[in-house]
């Protein structure tokens, strides 16, 4: 405002005089920086330290996944794929670095490392901290299919043999069920008589098989099929 | 320089041929080392530290990009106008070439010692109007077509100032001849016409202020004329994308390219001639002779070229019509009102 | 060769061009338009007679994707990207209403550190808006001295939660991290550092002679015209409208600290004009200066995953909490069902109704000016787009 | 001023049911007033120019599919005074129409346009109505909840 009111002539000669002397203010600071060291690094030859909690590229330490597919449902953006198979009593699957047991054959383990968007929220559901990120932010690909990262260690012949014996024990357990559910009928049809213990018996018919809970914790093992 | 070429091959037309290609010779390395210079300027003002790569502090880097634009595909737009197209960049490189044949690298090595070649100069450096406008036009873009309009109206009006400036030379030295000018200021860093030309003392002292003037006036025009920042709004990149060479690649853009750097050192070099003795060492006799003189001419230009890569990446972009304030409004006056009393200092 | 055109050129709104006007489109491939802003301009030689802006080529579906997660955690991601230089504010905003709407106090460390975060990711997207202004004005060397700058908050930013860019630091209810032990130390050096950059950049390039010439009495936006369009941020207070969220509409714990509303006064022209809301950002960079050093003053030892609920199931219900962003009024509206997953959640991002406005003040101007206007209202494409 | 007396203020002055003005104070978390959207101008009109309420900017105007019906949210709040209200009309899905308020508030033309774009409620009086995010030629409306996303886009798969 108060520049409006002034005189046009001397409005004129402050505008040039301005002019000149704010170019050589900036004259001024760019030149003391010519004698400053540069803040750059030459990359690939130089690198910035990484701070501890950097976030860089997914990495699965299958030995202690006990494929609970904790990570897989946190992802926003649905870039883990996880397959399960469950394991029968007598594999040994081992336990986990924190001693927990491991219950379930993991044949698939991928992640879409192109899809990951890095957010790090599959890292604290993560049961056994077996999925982590990593510092190693260099892995660039010429297809975008080696970006599909399979951390699964089980080999065809694994599966195929983990497979059949589940399929087997489902069978069994359908088997068994079934003929619970038989036995729930006949005792039903027995209740219509006494109808005072229909109740009890159809409770323990979906015991028998329940379904797949990923997230079971380990104390609802009584409740798998045998 | 021609009298030992003749001498030595003969006075026919190769004598000449070499005369002519000379400068070439000078811009080509002259180039290469402003760019590597320009990017190193640039970068080490902002606190990087740009090429490093190819050669020590990658030096081999401006080859590199030459290299570069050699190999790439050299693409002319369908609807483009074809030869004016193809045309235009040599158009722009020949206005700029031209200029050097007067200028006077040494005493003994002018390519011609024109007795108007001050006046050669003006008029021929406004050939490269031709060129970008053709070059505007021809590329059937509206950008590119904003920016040969822009560039046309800049350089024709800032011909105006600087004329003033080479007029006040003129009316102290009584010469035309860039040769008989930096003559003129030689013997001394004390004689150089900044400083008020080999006048009595009383005379200097009254001459410096407005030489001092005139010095800043034509340089800012110059400025003005190459189409260097704060007056790049020919190219300005955020506002034209590239102006008029944005639909220009390979050979072409480099002689755009090549070109903006020779014109940046025709107009230092004048600049050098004008004010600071040209080729004239500032000790007068002592370290003088040729080959000195070529030292003293390109290093007091290349002086002048760095000072304008430093105001380039320190200061921002005028808009159009500030441009023409800058030069009608202030540059003209002022240069009127210096020539006016350089006019009565001279004859008094 | 060239058919002859018998019928004027329409732009996109209907309006048919005179003989001398041409329509040029700045964008979306344009330098300066910050992103894939596509400016339709009516011209006539190089005066701008009416500008069309067409935004949505970055729409990347965020409110679409926020309906088809499976709980509120899985949002912050995304809201990461909307506002891609100040993700920090972005997700603030999103937790501070969905707190709002769970009815979940944090401790009060969580409220410090995240205005630490907030007013760091402040000072870095206006360094980024200065810098790139220079360039859109010619200057290109401003630019990578903020940048320089930047790229120690963003350090800092690393070492809390090891993202430089899109954090995923503030949680529903907490953080995901607690600072390092070495981070106040180090905050407050940098503090230190920053101060005088600030009046060094201002050498450079605020009280440049010819950055005045481009920005003052440039894009004039008197306030009635800011208020009317929902202009807010350095755009509303640029145009003399003394108001700020952080203060007008207290959130988390800003009333605790002692700092200044910045308002343009149109010192180098008229007020509302670019150069004011230039200086607004430049002036409000050295408020956030004073309020983080308070903040690390005064901030209490804590626990930061306190609050932080197993399961967010909000009730049915719906909310609107809006923060302060570096360009704006950002305001996240979240409606629940009573689900984990958010039924709807709209994001009233602060460029989109800042960008809407420059029709308005750029008719007369000149394409130069199209330019300097576009950089003083600072966009981010991210966020006009969603 | 509270929720409660701008809404005292409001049915003052619009005691007519035709308005439709029905107060949701006790809802979870932000209380909101719901109006009939044929008089959402006037409404609006005696919003902004009151002397008392003064609500000068709209913050937001956010479209929302409530199964069945769609609705317009209007989040109002006043400079000088510093308070705010919201205020939502309601539309039934077959026939969107809701008077527009770009004549009152200018924010609400982009936001219109977005929620014309992605909801297709059709505002009546809006000065340029087209689509804002998606192209120009983008069919269907796909934050209504029943939206179906389309296999192909001008030739294009979609989920590619």
């Amino acid at each position: 405002m108060v520049k409006m009111k002034m005189n046009p002539v001397r409005e004129y000669f402050s505008g040039v005089y301005l002019g000149l002397k704010t170019a050589f203010i900036g004259m001024k600071v760019t030149f003391s920086h010519l004698f400053t060291p540069a803040v750059t690094i030459q990359y690939p030859t130089q690198k910035m330290k990484l701070p501890e909690r950097a976030r860089n590229r997914l990495y699965v330490n299958m030995d202690d996944c006990i494929g609970c597919d904790q990570c897989s449902m946190a992802c926003p953006v649905d870039c883990i794929t996880i397959e399960t198979i469950k394991s029968t009593p007598e594999d040994n699957l081992g336990v986990t670095s924190t001693g927990q047991k491991k219950r379930l054959h993991v044949p698939v383990f991928d992640i879409d490392i192109a899809k990951c968007c890095y957010c790090g929220l599959c890292v604290p559901p993560c049961p056994t901290e077996c999925i982590k990120m990593t510092d190693v932010y260099e892995f660039a690909e010429f297809d975008r299919h080696n970006l599909i990262y399979s951390f699964a260690t089980m080999t065809p012949a694994e599966i195929e043999t983990a497979r059949v014996k589940a399929k087997k024990m489902e069978e069994e357990a359908a088997a068994k069920k079934a003929a619970a559910a038989k036995a729930a009928a006949e005792a039903k049809i027995a209740a219509a008589a006494k109808a005072a213990t229909a109740p009890q018996v159809q409770q323990s018919a979906p015991v028998q098989a329940p379904p797949p809970n990923p997230a079971s914790p380990p104390n609802d093992s009584q409740q798998k099929p045998e | 320089m021609e009298q030992f070429l003749i001498s030595l091959l003969g006075d026919n037309i190769w004598v000449h041929i070499i005369m002519g290609a000379l400068p070439l010779v000078f811009i080509l390395p002259y180039a290469l080392v402003t760019i590597y210079l320009e990017m190193k300027i640039a970068a080490h003002m902002q606190d990087r530290l740009a090429y490093m790569r190819t050669g020590w502090h990658g030096t081999l880097q401006p080859f590199a990009d030459i290299l570069k634009l050699l190999q790439k595909e050299d693409t002319i737009p369908t609807a483009a106008d074809k030869i004016l197209f193809i045309l235009a960049p040599y158009i722009v490189f020949t206005g700029t070439y031209a200029a050097f044949a007067v200028l006077p690298f040494s005493k003994a090595y002018v390519g011609s010692d024109l007795n108007i070649g001050l006046f050669y100069i003006v008029a021929i450096s406004s050939l490269v109007v031709v060129g970008l406008l053709m070059a505007g036009w021809a590329s059937n873009n509206k950008w590119s077509l904003f920016g040969a309009l822009r560039s046309a109206a800049q350089i024709v009006s800032y011909e105006i100032p600087s004329a003033f400036a080479i007029l006040a030379v003129i009316m102290i030295t009584g010469t035309m001849s860039l040769n008989g000018i930096s003559d003129f200021q030689s013997s001394g860093i004390q004689n150089w016409l900044i400083f008020g030309g080999p006048f009595p003392m009383g005379k200097k002292l009254l001459l410096f202020p407005f030489m001092l003037i005139m010095f800043v006036i034509y340089y800012i025009s110059s400025m003005a004329e190459v189409n260097r920042t704060p007056f790049d709004i020919p190219e300005a990149e955020s506002e034209l994308v590239q102006g008029y060479n944005t639909e220009f690649s390979g050979m072409k853009f480099a002689m755009f390219y090549l070109a903006e750097y020779a014109n940046l050192f025709v107009v230092s070099a004048i600049v050098t001639v004008l004010f600071f003795g040209g080729w004239a060492s500032p000790f007068g006799t002592f370290m003088s002779g040729p080959g000195w003189d070529a030292f003293w001419f390109i290093t007091k230009g290349m002086f002048f070229v760095c000072v304008n890569i430093w105001l380039r990446w320190t200061l921002p972009r005028l808009r159009v019509d500030q441009l023409m304030y800058v030069s009608w409004k202030v540059l003209t006056p002022f240069a009127l009102f210096c020539v006016l009393a350089i006019g009565l200092i001279v004859v008094w | 060769m060239s058919e002859i055109i018998t019928t004027p050129p329409v732009s996109s709104t209907g309006r048919t061009l005179r003989t001398e006007e041409m329509i040029l489109n700045m964008g979306p491939q344009h330098p300066a338009t910050h992103g894939v802003l596509r400016l339709e301009l009516v011209v006539d030689g190089e005066i701008v007679v009416d500008v069309i802006p067409h935004i949505g080529y970055l729409h990347r579906c965020f409110e679409k994707h926020c309906e088809h997660m499976t709980n509120y955690q899985q949002v912050i991601p995304y809201t990461d990207r909307m506002d891609y230089v100040a993700s920090m504010t972005n997700e603030f905003g999103f937790v501070v209403a969905a707190e709002r709407l769970l009815k979940i106090q944090v401790p009060e460390r969580v409220d410090y550190i995240r205005v630490i975060m907030a007013e760091f990711q402040r000072i870095a997207s206006h360094l980024i808006a200065i810098g790139t202004y220079g360039i859109d004005i010619g200057a290109f060397t401003p630019f990578l001295y903020c940048f320089r700058d930047r790229e120690k908050i963003l350090d800092l930013f690393e070492m809390t939660c090891g993202a430089r860019l899109l954090y995923n630091y503030m949680w529903v209810g907490g953080l995901s991290h607690d600072v390092p032990p070495d981070f106040i130390p180090k905050a407050k050096e940098f503090c230190t550092y920053f101060k005088p950059n600030i009046k060094e950049l201002n050498d450079l390039l605020t009280y440049n002679e010819i950055f005045v010439k481009r920005t003052a009495n440039v894009g004039v936006l008197p306030a009635d015209v800011a208020i009317n369009y929902g202009c807010s941020g350095p755009m509303l207070r640029g145009s003399g409208v003394d108001w700020d969220l952080r203060r007008d509409d207290p959130y988390s714990v800003y009333h605790k600290f002692d700092w200044d509303v910045c308002v343009g006064k149109g010192e180098m022209g008229t007020v509302g004009d670019c150069w004011d809301r230039h200086i607004v950002r430049a002036r409000e960079m050295e408020q956030s200066v004073r309020i983080i050093e308070q903040a690390l003053e005064q901030i209490p030892e804590g626990d930061v995953h306190a609050a932080i609920p197993k399961r967010i199931r909000p009730n049915p219900g719906e909310v609107y909490a809006r923060i302060e962003s570096p360009r704006g009024e950002l305001g996240y509206y979240i409606v629940s069902d009573g689900s984990a997953t958010p039924y709807r959640i709209k994001a009233r991002s602060p460029a989109f109704s800042n960008l809407s406005v420059i029709n308005e003040i750029s008719k007369g101007a000149m394409i130069a000016d199209m330019v300097a206007i576009a950089g003083s209202i600072d966009i981010v494409l991210g966020e006009v787009d969603r | 001023m509270s929720p409660q007396e701008i809404l005292e203020r409001l049915t003052a002055k619009f005691p007519d049911s035709a308005f439709g003005i029905e107060a949701k104070l006790d809802a979870p978390v932000d209380p909101f007033i719901k109006v009939s959207p044929q008089h959402i101008i006037e409404i609006a009109q005696f919003l902004r120019d009151d002397d008392e309420l003064q609500f000068d900017f709209l913050s937001s105007l956010s479209g929302i599919d409530l199964k069945g019906k769609l609705g317009v949210v209007y989040h109002l709040s006043s400079l000088p005074k510093k308070h705010k209200i919201v205020l939502r009309v309601e539309v039934p899905t077959e026939a969107p129409e809701v008077q527009s308020v770009e004549s009152v508030w200018k924010t609400a033309n982009w936001h219109e346009r977005e929620a014309f774009d992605l909801f297709g409620i059709r505002f009546t009086g809006h000065s340029d109505l087209r689509r804002i995010l998606l192209p120009y030629d983008w069919e269907g409306y796909p934050l209504r909840k029943d939206y179906q996303v389309p296999e192909f886009y001008n030739g294009m798969k979609v989920p590619y």
